[in-house]
């Protein structure tokens, strides 16, 4: 089998899922007839027609209210935001709706939102956003943001198949820069665990999306640089967080730098170093530190974008403290 | 097809009298009784909630849908419960959930938040539903049911059910962004779906001039490209009729009408509302002159045989009796409930895990306030 | 009054050639050339912005108006800069700002992500403002720009102020929740606002009847209870008619009016787009018979002294001339200017505080990626 | 003087600033005729008029993008949220239009969203939330939750004098619960500074709003019950947090609990968490706990919110904890 890009193992997890159920069905603006405005659903009407495959009017609540009432009766619905950014039109129908739906009324509400996420791509404040912070704070939901292909792959058929709704973000930077081959078969990645993205033993990373990649190439100049042993962690579910992973590359390296795209503040790097605080405190040989994005709107200008963005220098710099701790 | 009422939608300032009066659709005796047994149900069942809410046996606040009972039953009524139509109700909509199977029983331990209740305590006052039923529970937030109906009648359309949806909103609820986008989706889809407008003027305390500056609300109908009904919502027989066209045509394959039904709130918000800013006269207006009960009370008793009418009063004091009964075992069942279990709280928030493991320091501990006494200064409900 | 043109909105199904022909307003000699002059304008900046987005000198996407310069030209001509009236463009409407005296070079400077480009370099293409010349920056998502309207024309009836505002969506941002709860709450207030809604065929790919089942967007003037005009958007005279009706209405207090004009987008939703969703034709047929300019141009050239008209080729060649060169100017001003500082992104997220300080990790470096060579991997600029 | 309530401290400082600038004006529903759903703005139509105490649809997002367009202008709009968890609908319009306007348009935004917030009042999912941690993650919101009655009026009034959107959450429980002699003059609490609700040496509580009282209930306790001597640090300002009096109590105490009455992942200790560990590492003596509600949509009958919410012996617990370490 041939190599698939991140963008194509997503496609591909919508057809076989498609193929699999047919309560499956996708809406979205502009996913059908033109393929959707990354064209990551190319192919997708042709093959399962106008009633399984929805071009909706530019309505973010009603497509997320709309999978949510169809979710209760049976169907698995997929919904896209055109950019992720628009999912904070749904905010409230997500948050208040449908996380608290089976809480509140014993109603499964099964439906998966994905959509083009994150920066490094000159798209402004407004095509560019990281909205897992915003989620992270509502049970009721589970997150997903795949750096992978085959993750992005096997997260999106768990996530049509998780009984709960399952947020599901896709990294616009990755979609045609990464390549890889795909398992085999059903491939499935579970919700909920990380994965171990390099073995290291000096400093560990944790990090997830489009950050792995920097985290990766920040730890391979440290190993040749600095000789240092670097673990990077790719959390791939960030609601429900993998406490198990994340306390036991604390225990072996001692020493962790949380990565993300996002701003700083209010980011998910607060809530891992709270619970690294909770749960493995005495094995610190070092604070938790983070590298993130500069609290500010993503600014759209190269030079202003990199500037707000972590970048792999960065994170080079804050293993170097971390490790002459 | 669309725009077949527009007749109906253009009775430009309608004000109930000026609205056609109804005839009595095909409905038989029984289902007349019936009707007349909801409408009872629900202003009985309200008037011994508020009983309980003088004893503080409620928790939190009361709603009532008072003078209002005739919309509500009227329209959903106009369902099919033996094709799976499905309702989602608002806060004045106790008397739909009734007529598709809701039990007294059931409201009133959600009122007082029992263990027990439908939502086993998680949720407030007539906030829950059961789909095998037909009745979906609403969030607080306005207008958010109407994008998930438009859902749910979707997947009727899709899987070619010959089912209806039926969506309740106030006149305020249509200002809301969620509205908009529910019933436009739904318009497109030509969803099998019926959007009730309930206008009994007023939202909280904001009139509806002060909510929207069209003349009347069934003209949104036509912004949509949907059909409009308009009736009198205190006529228990106009508002089935209405709702009636309006799910056969959603069964037709005809799409989304959008049903208003003029009628009037007589209490506040919630109990605790003393409606000052309510102009002088008006509630006792439509409480003497257009309670629907009343008006449907003297229409069955006058009506001749050959319309399917003539009852006698016994007849309805029958029922009134019966709907006191059950609302008295109700009660009795309902006070007899346990409060939940504490940790229920942890369970059922996600399929799985079915459960979340209970924060470190509640470790063992089974009642947060067992343990230790709720100083003096932290009371118990007042919103 | 809010009914005033109940006839122009009964026009069913309309389609550009079936729209009432419009007069010439009272509009002078010095304005109808002023008129060609920012339809040209905004047409040759963008064939311009079009060579620099082929040579990877603009970064991020290009957005053309080519063929609906008329509406947004001919709408925004009707507000009066000398009162203070501000409008608000979707990425449409380049021609609307330059009514209002934007500048072709912030425009090349924008989309080049100069760093004296008016938001210095942190919005993209035509996302900018300037309250001083009567206009605010659009964001991405559509709708919201209309409760903001709603909330500037609030302030100038708040102060009693003679000024009136315009805000833009396209047809596609009718269906926001935002844009619904904006519309409403500015009748239900009476601001002195003006909706344009650009009927122009698409959104993105999808055609107006998966938008809505309305069968004119103007029809939903009704349900708000507000005026309704509707015009030939690729008539600039037809369009400035219908908006300065609106205006007028605003100004003198008759507030809000939904104007539908009716146009076509013939390049795709940016300049990435292969429109093959679009019918074989359709475009070619808009371009020959249909172009804004191409019309009015005819018609400046052909109508007699009388009607303020009977322009020569010479004079219309002239303006062309002085808009290329106005042009050839701005591109060489934006060309040579520097891109923007990186530490300029902390600043001004806060008046106070007025800039943030940089983390720790950046405490003396300039720019992220003079220090470490980005890595060939990572790219620049391709959403 | 006499004591004003919560609640009237609200209400004073909203005649105040009226009264001083004629830009000032408030709108929301049902704030007019009604005086609002807890009265917080009675009487302030009679004396005002309807064209500045503006009685709205229900339209959060209105209600929001309509006072940034006129703060734009120039006035100095406070809008009201019936009850704070409706804010949701105006997510979109809070965190991409208004907390973006001056930084990527210049345009000022000076606006004030205000509103009912929180729990111990058996108001269920949708009229208990607290939605601070939602908007901590956008750059350009200031966020602020006064746990007393005379911040309660000194907050408002700085909120509406300054020049960004500021977030004013008002507690429910406490509307008429407490009281207090309100200070002379023209009084303003400054936002972005914590205040020293209680000194002490042995242990810090980092909390803010309801669970202030709470946390003084708990160090009264342990002061009597074990000898321990507990500071309380209420924050008062979210955004932008005040770094310099967290990392002033660790210095001093070593210790730290953070409270609140938010769910816990994604909530706000986790962001005080990371500050602490980035800034104050050496000087802690135990990890940072958390004592907050849990990861549930709030439900609605006392057993169970009595449950959920951090109660003060919770409070206890986690402070001999942290003694004992
Ligand atoms: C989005 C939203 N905003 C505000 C509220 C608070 N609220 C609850 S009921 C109500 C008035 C509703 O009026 P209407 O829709 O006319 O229904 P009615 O009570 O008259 O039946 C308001 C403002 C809410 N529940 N949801
Ligand atoms: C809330 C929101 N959802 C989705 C988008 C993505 N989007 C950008 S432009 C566009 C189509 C707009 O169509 P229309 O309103 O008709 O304007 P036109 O481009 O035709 O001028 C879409 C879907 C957006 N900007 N905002
Ligand atoms: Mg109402
Ligand atoms: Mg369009």
């Amino acid at each position: 089998m041939s190599e698939v890009t991140y963008l194509e193992a997503i496609r591909e997890a919508l057809f076989e899922e498609m193929d699999r159920d047919e309560n499956v069905f996708c809406l979205g603006e502009d996913i059908g007839a033109y393929g959707g405005a990354f064209k990551v659903t190319e192919g997708l009407m042709a093959k399962y027609g106008e009633e399984r495959v929805i071009d909706t009017p530019i309505s973010e609540a009603a497509i997320i209210g709309a999978a949510a009432g169809a979710a209760h009766m049976g169907m698995r619905p997929v919904c896209e935001m055109q950019f992720i950014d628009f999912i904070s039109t749904g905010y409230d129908m997500l948050t208040n709706y449908v996380a608290t739906a089976r809480y509140r009324s014993m109603l499964p509400c099964p439906m998966v939102v994905r959509g083009p996420s994150g920066g490094y791509v000159r798209g402004g404040p407004f095509h560019s956003q990281n909205p897992e912070a915003a989620f992270l704070h509502t049970p009721g939901l589970k997150i997903v943001y795949p750096a992978t292909a085959s993750d992005a792959k096997g997260l999106l058929k768990s996530a049509i198949r998780d009984e709960d709704c399952v947020l599901y973000f896709e990294h616009k930077y990755l979609y045609r820069r990464i390549k890889e081959q795909m398992p085999d078969g059903d491939h499935l990645t579970p919700i909920g665990k990380a994965r171990i993205a390099r073995e290291g033993k000096d400093v560990s990373i944790i990090t997830y999306a489009a950050t792995v990649w920097k985290a990766l190439e920040a730890a391979e100049q440290l190993e040749k640089e600095d000789g240092l042993s670097v673990e990077v962690i790719d959390l791939r579910t960030i609601l429900p967080m993998d406490d198990e992973a994340i306390i036991a590359t604390v225990k072996k390296t001692n020493r962790v730098l949380i990565v993300h795209e996002d701003t700083r503040t209010g980011g998910v790097a607060g809530e891992i170093t709270a619970r690294i605080n909770e749960n493995a405190f005495e094995w610190l040989d070092a604070p938790v530190l983070r590298v993130t994005a500069a609290d500010v709107p993503l600014p759209y200008s190269p030079p202003l974008e990199d500037y707000v963005l972590p970048q792999t220098s960065d994170i080079v710099l804050g293993l170097r403290k971390l490790a002459a701790y | 097809m669309a725009r077949s009422s527009t007749a109906a939608s253009r009775l430009a300032n309608a004000r109930p009298d000026s609205l056609r009066s109804a005839g009595d659709g095909s409905l038989s005796r029984e289902q007349k009784l019936e009707l007349y047994y909801y409408m009872r149900l629900t202003r009985s069942l309200e008037e011994r909630l508020v009983n309980l809410y003088r004893q503080t046996k409620v928790v939190g606040g009361l709603f009532r849908s008072l003078g209002q009972e005739a919309d509500a039953e009227g329209s959903a009524y106009a369902l099919d419960r033996s094709k799976g139509d499905v309702l989602s109700p608002l806060i004045r909509n106790l008397g739909s959930m009734l007529v598709q199977g809701a039990k007294p029983n059931e409201i009133i331990k959600q009122y007082m938040a029992k263990g027990d209740s439908p939502t086993r305590g998680r949720e407030l006052n007539i906030h829950y539903g059961d789909l095998v039923r037909g009745f979906i529970g609403q969030i607080s937030h306005l207008g958010d049911m109407v994008p998930v109906m438009a859902g749910v009648t979707l997947s009727f359309k899709m899987r070619k059910q010959d089912r209806v949806g039926l969506v309740y909103v106030g006149d305020g609820a249509t200002s809301t962004g969620a509205f908009h986008e529910g019933i436009n989706f739904a318009a497109v889809q030509r969803c099998p779906l019926v959007v009730v407008v309930e206008n009994n003027g007023y939202a909280y305390s904001t009139p509806l001039k002060k909510q929207t500056a069209a003349k009347q609300l069934v003209d949104k109908a036509i912004g949509y490209g949907i059909a409009g009904e308009q009736a009198d919502g205190n006529d228990v027989i106009a508002t089935y009729e209405a709702t009636k066209r309006a799910v056969d045509r959603a069964r037709a394959g005809g799409g989304v009408t959008l049903v208003e039904l003029i009628t009037y709130r007589r209490k506040g918000h919630a109990e605790h509302d003393n409606q000052s800013y309510v102009p002088p006269g008006e509630i006792d207006r439509w409480a003497s002159e257009n309670d629907p009960i009343d008006r449907y009370a003297k229409r069955l008793l006058s009506e001749g045989e050959g319309g399917g009418g003539g009852f006698d009063q016994s007849q309805l004091a029958a029922t009134d009796k019966r709907v006191l009964e059950e609302i008295d075992r109700a009660t009795d069942e309902a006070e007899a409930s346990p409060m939940p279990d504490p940790t229920d709280a942890l369970v059922g928030i996600y399929a799985d895990p079915p459960a979340i493991a209970p924060l470190w320091f509640r470790q063992g501990i089974k009642s947060a306030v067992d343990v230790h006494e709720r100083p003096s200064s932290w009371g118990t409900h007042d919103v």
